[in-house]
């Protein structure tokens, strides 16, 4: 497998400018994941890297060397698609042997009956191969493109959100799948989603897009618990980390419009208007709490529950394990865990601490 | 691995069936609408009722004053239609009638003396057919395969001026024949190309070129481009991508564009009857000659239509789902 | 991974064509088949509008200038031509519209065998133009036709002659061209139909759905649901048929060839009898055809424009 | 408000049967949510309650008046639509006040009433514009004040957050809780995502393949699923569960050591039902199992997930089933890594594999 590097990669369709002086790389063997919502630039990333777009400005690097002016498929990677993966006409057999008897390679048949063998079996479709590809169900399709890929060893993976077309159930258990599959494999991936739990869950590390600018790269737990912006903070975590208009006198910070004070670590050094960032696992209702406020809604989900409390002016999103007994207008105390405050200057930048 | 998408025999299309569409009121208006709609249809196909029972009728039974519903049919129609005859004397038929009798006289002979007329030659019916056939068929043909290419690259790549060029292709269809037919003339006397195969095969498949075109971009427009560029990724360049992968998923558009471009140049009248005469003559303009010097053959002439008729017939039904996209140059998709 | 397969062979020298030259080489060759046997005539025909030449005639074109032009266009003759071809274009299309769009509204809503119906009413519109006036000039005949023996009239001397324009041998003007008209309608309806049924097809259920719960009136979901998403596919028919009825040369050639006199004469036929049937004026009629030209350019650019514009929308 | 009662309520198309006979009483005020996943019938028994589909078998009593084949629009039932529905040609103010006009409201009242529900969703602003120009989720919230203006006695919902965006569907799912709560108006909801059935749901109904598995809170589907469906389907991931070897009060899991013994009330309700069988399915959620170097079970690092404030760690137990155990953040086990973990006994729950229904315990365990 190889390592791949994208140098100021700056891409303009006609009136918009898809991506704005990206560089990134990824080493070999990672599990990458370009983040954003969709329109950030994602797609037209991976398109640049396979040759299926040709970057304005930059370069992209394969093991360090340039292969800017290669055809695609010259670059050896492969692309799984999020739809439209398979050729429709071909049977499955021979869908997975397409890449293999390309005029670049030109793989015996016998090679090629034997790779497939063993790649029906890692991905458990040994019984579809003579299926015609209309006949396959959602998950089953998307196996056989991930299969598609792997056959041919490419020097990079490259998927475009492979998983957001399935029901929800199938994404789950296919999510562990890959993530087993690129482990044991070893293969250098570069994986695009707007699903914010596929980038914590699957990546060794992200790189978190919006309006063609990279905005943070860093590992899930940096992604998760010290997001550069106000936009990286709510775009990870469900439900959406609280952001309070807060105000800082020496020592303390004083949620605005609400009774809420905390002592202020030491290293916040901003002074005056700033915003109060809160995941909603910080806020704990205790008996005892230091704070009060009263219950708005609870939403229970099964494994935890959503409650809204409004506290003054105010209204908190908190997360508690487990099914909660707390009733729609209760008053409720409540902690604000201090060792994991975020904190943004008021156009959304982090305060370092 | 719990997988929770319920394949089954493949979901139904269920017909929704609402509260007020069961009702014995609305049941009555729904029979009554259909009962119309089939009416209309029933009284719009009268005239082609008509001419397949004129083409097998007897001449008399043809002209019968009323009009003949019940008859014995006859093949009269066609046997006129595809001879050379001359009214025989009366001498004549009595040798004709006694040789009959002998069993030596054919049955297409006997059918002829029954109407008191001697066959002297085959008519050149069929040999405008095979016309017809040979010049719509290459010019299909040439047009199908010409737009094929050209389509691919206007759904593919933003030709420059892609807009206009369309537009500029599909403008020589929406003038009248005539218009283009005088310069043509001029041209083809010029070029020896009057009243040839040549001409006539080079002016349909332009005449077709823009319709096959606008279709084809239609059909391509559909085939997602992530195919071909996953091809390019397996290491395909991009022409094997469009002939092994795109062009497998066009085939049912170039069925239907072929059968179109075929209607239109098997149809066509104008361009054939200012610029062949004699050796080039399509089926069109020698039908509607054909009136002109056997006088009242009414069932020739229904025969001839009904020849010319069925082909389209069988595929206006082979091509239901299509016909949108063909009469309107692709511009509406279903 | 067991056996690694062939590596990719480091960026062979591969013979494949740059997108550019595919451009080239896809379409190069339609544009030039289309320069020579459309472009270059139109050209040659718009100098020729401006020369007295005349096919037969033998000797060289002679420059005259606009007179051709000016002839043409204060011709009463002509003038009387576009206003047939106008009427025979208005009342086709407008009985065309009307009929189709009631035939669409009726076969809507699916009835065992509604898809067998719907295709035999095409047939009509698939069939040669000649050949359909050819059998209409059967059905029209006063005597053994099936027209007036089905519209009640069986004798022929008390009947209509459609095609004569005359009833019960009295002149009665226009007939003829209404019988064409009639013909045109038969074959044609279809055509707006199919596109009536399309725009029908595309409004999605849930719409009368939600009028049913909210009680709207069946006028309302006609008013405000079918009538506003069908009327930009009916637009396109009767802009189709406009440009169709214009053109049109085989059905009238078929069934009256321009008579009785000139009450079928349309455009295009006088065209092809200026141009060709003895006359011959091959400047004056290649003047005449330029002038054809530019009106239908400029209705069928409202069709592009149109067109355009409504796929802007939806 | 209004009580909703379907009295073996059916549906065939031809012959797949659709919605196969099912009772259930919807109580005043409710919000019951129909969960399944596509094609299980719940979509088709919505819109039988509300006339769009109709019914092959059974009766439909809305406050105890038989609706089953009375005209939608006679149901006073207002339906909010997956592609809102909303009418293209006329303002969005003309679409909410639509309803009243078919009622033949004054002018007056209409306005009136059109100001209160376009301030109570927050779409005063967008009032004048046509549906085609707004987003997703305006849209929906047009949708919604069209259903509420009219004040109907029940809300149908068919799969309202399905067509929006992520960013829209946290927030509109709350939006449409708290509006249940100011007005507390009889709502049957469908959809297909467990996550919106459990936190808008008083009562959750889980269907599959044309028939109701369960009834129940989200309380009572989460942790007393009443079959293998609902256990798998409820909850992301599903319930674990893991075939094991009963013998005299011990499950053991064939293919390793591991052995783990009923709790307390278990014995004999687990030995009534299996009889001599000695096959049983033993489930526990991820929550219920604790990471722990001394834990009586133990299994292979297959893969493992950070969720944020969470993270999930699949082990495999034996060759072919994989455990989810949730742990806090701190994991970094390498793949076949061993680890141990134990069950907290409370939430342990057995089913027997014939049935594939779940073994009740004696006492409330």
């Amino acid at each position: 497998m190889s390592n791949l590097e994208l140098k100021q990669i700056t891409k303009r369709f006609p009136g918009v400018t898809a991506l704005n002086d990206v560089s990134f790389d990824v080493q070999d063997s990672e599990f990458f994941i370009l983040l954003g919502p969709t329109g950030a630039g994602k797609t037209t990333t991976l398109r640049v890297i396979a040759g299926l777009e040709r970057q304005e400005e930059g370069t992209v690097l394969f093991d360090g060397e340039p292969v800017d002016n290669l055809a695609p498929a010259g670059r050896d990677v492969a692309f799984v698609f999020q739809q439209y993966s398979l050729y429709p006409t071909m049977s499955v057999y021979d869908n997975l042997a397409f890449p293999l008897r390309s005029p670049l390679r030109r793989t015996p048949e016998g090679e090629i009956r034997k790779r497939i063998q063993e790649i029906a079996e890692v991905l458990r479709i040994p019984h579809l191969l003579e299926r015609k590809t209309a006949h396959l169900s959602g998950g089953e399709m998307q196996r056989v493109s991930i299969g598609r890929a792997i056959v041919r060893e490419p020097r990079i993976f490259l998927m475009d959100e492979p998983l957001s077309n399935l029901d929800a159930k199938l994404r789950e258990s296919l999510r562990v799948e890959l993530q087993h599959l690129q482990k044991t494999q070893g293969s250098t991936t570069l994986f695009v989603t707007h699903d914010q739990i596929e980038a914590l869950t699957m990546a060794d590390r992200i790189a978190v897009l919006n309006l063609g600018r990279i905005i943070q790269i860093g590992t899930p737990e940096d992604i998760y618990d010290r997001p550069v912006t106000t936009f990286v903070a709510q775009l990870v975590g469900t439900p959406r980390i609280n952001l309070l208009k807060s105000n800082r006198e020496d020592s303390t910070l004083y949620i605005m419009n609400s009774d809420l004070h905390l002592p202020s670590p030491h290293e916040y050094t901003v002074l005056g208007e700033f915003l109060l960032g809160i995941r909603p696992e910080d806020i704990l209702p205790h008996p005892e709490g230091k704070f009060a406020g009263q219950i708005l809604l609870t939403e229970p989900l099964g494994v935890q529950t959503v409650v809204h409390i409004r506290s003054g002016e105010q209204t908190l999103s908190s997360l508690i394990p487990g099914m909660s007994t707390l009733k729609i207008g209760d008053n409720v105390r409540f902690n604000i865990l201090a060792e994991r405050l975020h904190c943004f200057t008021l156009d959304g930048k982090r305060v370092q601490r | 691995m719990a997988n929770f998408e319920q394949t089954g025999p493949g979901k139904p299309v269920l017909e929704a069936t609402r509260v007020d569409k069961v009702t014995p009121g609305y049941r009555l208006g729904h029979n009554l609408r259909a009962l119309i709609v089939v009416l209309l249809a029933i009284v719009g196909l009268i005239p082609v009722f008509v001419i397949v029972i004129t083409a097998f009728k007897t001449r008399p039974d043809a002209i019968h004053v009323p009009p003949k519903l019940i008859f014995t049919p006859s093949l009269e129609g066609l046997v006129f239609l595809f001879t050379e005859r001359a009214s025989a004397s009366p001498s004549r038929l009595e040798e004709l009638k006694k040789a009959a009798e002998e069993v030596q006289l054919g049955l297409v002979d006997r059918i002829a003396l029954n109407a008191g007329q001697e066959i002297t030659g085959p008519s050149d019916y069929v040999f405008r057919l095979r016309n017809s056939l040979i010049i719509a068929g290459i010019s299909t043909l040439l047009s199908v395969v010409l737009a094929i290419f050209s389509a691919y690259a206007f759904s593919r790549y933003g030709v420059k001026g892609k807009g206009d060029l369309l537009f500029f292709i599909l403008s020589t269809r929406m003038l009248p024949a005539v218009v283009v037919t005088v310069p043509l003339f001029l041209m083809y006397t010029q070029l020896k190309l009057h009243d040839t195969h040549l001409g006539m095969i080079l002016l349909y498949t332009v005449f077709n070129l823009s319709l096959a075109v606008w279709l084809m971009k239609g059909f391509f427009d559909e085939i997602p481009r992530e195919y071909e560029e996953a091809a390019l990724v397996d290491g395909y360049t991009r022409m094997q991508a469009f002939f092994k992968i795109v062009l497998p998923q066009a085939v049912t558009g170039i069925a239907a564009t072929t059968v179109f471009c075929l209607i239109f140049a098997w149809n066509e009248y104008a361009f054939a009857l200012m610029l062949t005469s004699e050796k080039a003559r399509t089926a069109p303009p020698s039908i509607a000659t054909m009136l002109g010097i056997g006088g009242i053959e009414w069932t020739a002439i229904a025969a001839g239509s009904l020849g010319f008729l069925i082909p389209v017939v069988i595929v206006t039904f082979a091509l239901r789902n299509y016909l949108l996209r063909g009469v309107t140059f692709g511009a509406v998709r279903k | 991974m067991s056996t690694t397969t062939a590596k990719v062979a480091s960026h062979p020298r591969q013979r494949h064509l740059s997108d550019r030259a595919i451009i080239n080489l896809f379409v190069w060759p339609t544009l030039v088949l289309l320069i020579l046997v459309n472009v270059f005539p139109l050209f040659y025909s718009l100098f020729l509008s401006f020369t007295n030449y005349s096919a037969i005639a033998g000797k060289a074109p002679v420059w005259i200038g606009f007179k051709n032009f000016a002839n043409l266009l204060n011709d009463q003759q002509m003038w009387k031509y576009f206003a047939t071809t106008g009427k025979y274009a208005l009342v086709s299309v407008g009985l065309q519209t009307l009929f189709g769009f009631g035939l669409a509204m009726l076969l809507h809503e699916k009835f065992k065998g509604s898809g067998l119906i719907t295709t035999l009413i095409l047939i009509p519109m698939m069939i040669s133009p000649v050949v359909v006036g050819l059998f209409w000039k059967l059905m029209y005949n006063p005597s053994f036709g099936y027209f007036n023996y089905l519209i009640g009239f069986p004798n022929p001397i008390r009947g209509p002659d459609m095609l004569a324009s005359s009833f019960a041998r009295q002149g009665v003007p226009g007939l003829a061209l209404y019988s064409v008209v009639l013909v045109d309608v038969w074959m044609w309806t279809p055509f707006v139909m199919l596109l009536v049924l399309s725009g029908l097809k595309a409004i999605p259920d849930y719409l009368y759905e939600a009028a049913a719960i909210d009680r709207a009136s069946s006028w309302f979901q006609f008013w405000r649901i079918t009538v506003p998403q069908v009327a930009p596919l009916l637009l396109i028919a009767i802009l189709f048929r406009t440009i169709e009825a214009f053109k049109s040369f085989d059905l009238v050639m078929g069934m009256t060839g321009g008579g009785p006199g000139d009450q079928t004469e349309l455009i295009a036929v006088n065209l092809y009898r200026q141009a060709f049937l003895g006359q011959w004026q091959t400047g004056r009629s290649s003047a005449l055809a330029y002038i054809i030209l530019i009106i239908i350019i400029a209705v069928s650019n409202l069709y592009i424009l149109y067109l355009n514009r409504m796929r802007g929308e939806a | 408000m209004a009580t909703i009662e379907l009295q073996k309520v059916e549906k065939k198309f031809a012959e797949l049967h659709a919605v196969k006979p099912m009772d259930l009483t919807i109580q005043d005020g409710e919000f019951v949510v129909l969960l399944g996943p596509s094609g299980c019938g719940k979509t088709t028994t919505l819109r039988m309650i509300s006339g769009l589909e109709t019914v092959t078998g059974g009766k439909i009593l809305l406050n105890q008046r038989d609706v089953t084949w009375l005209h939608p629009s006679q149901r006073d039932i207002a339906f909010v639509f997956q592609f809102y529905a909303l009418y293209p040609h006329i303002s969005a103010r003309d679409n909410i006040s639509f309803p009243l006009r078919a009622q033949g409201e004054s002018k007056e009242e209409i306005e009136k009433q059109v100001k209160e529900v376009s301030a109570l969703l927050r779409i005063e602003h967008l009032l004048n514009q046509r549906p085609g120009n707004l987003s997703g989720g305006d849209q929906q919230r047009v949708a919604l004040a069209r259903a509420l203006v009219r004040r109907p006695a029940a809300f149908l919902m068919d799969e309202p957050l399905g067509a929006l965006d992520a960013e829209f569907r946290e927030s509109m799912r709350a939006e449409i809780k708290r509006l249940h709560i100011d007005q507390h108006a009889t709502t049957v909801y469908v959809t297909h995502d467990q996550i919106e059935a459990m936190a808008l749901g008083d009562r959750i109904v889980v269907m599959s393949e044309a028939v109701v598995q369960q009834i129940g809170t989200a309380a009572e589907v989460y942790y007393n699923p009443a079959n293998l469906f609902v256990a798998r389907f409820i909850g992301s991931p599903g319930m674990n569960l893991v075939t094991g070897h009963y013998v005299d009060g011990v499950v053991t899991i064939p293919g390793t050591q591991n052995r783990f013994s009923l709790p307390v009330g278990w014995r004999k309700p687990v030995d009534e039902t299996l009889k001599e069988s000695k096959e049983i399915i033993l489930g526990f959620r991820p929550e219920a199992a604790q990471l722990n170097n001394a834990g009586k079970l133990s299994g292979e690092v297959y893969a493992s997930e950070l969720q944020g404030a969470f993270a999930v760690l699949h082990v495999n137990v034996n060759s072919d089933d994989i455990v989810h155990i949730r742990t806090d953040r701190v994991i970094n086990y390498p793949i076949d890594t061993v680890v141990h973990f134990d069950l907290n006994p409370e939430m342990v729950r057995f089913f027997d594999p014939q049935s594939e229904a779940a073994i009740q315990p004696e006492v409330g365990a």
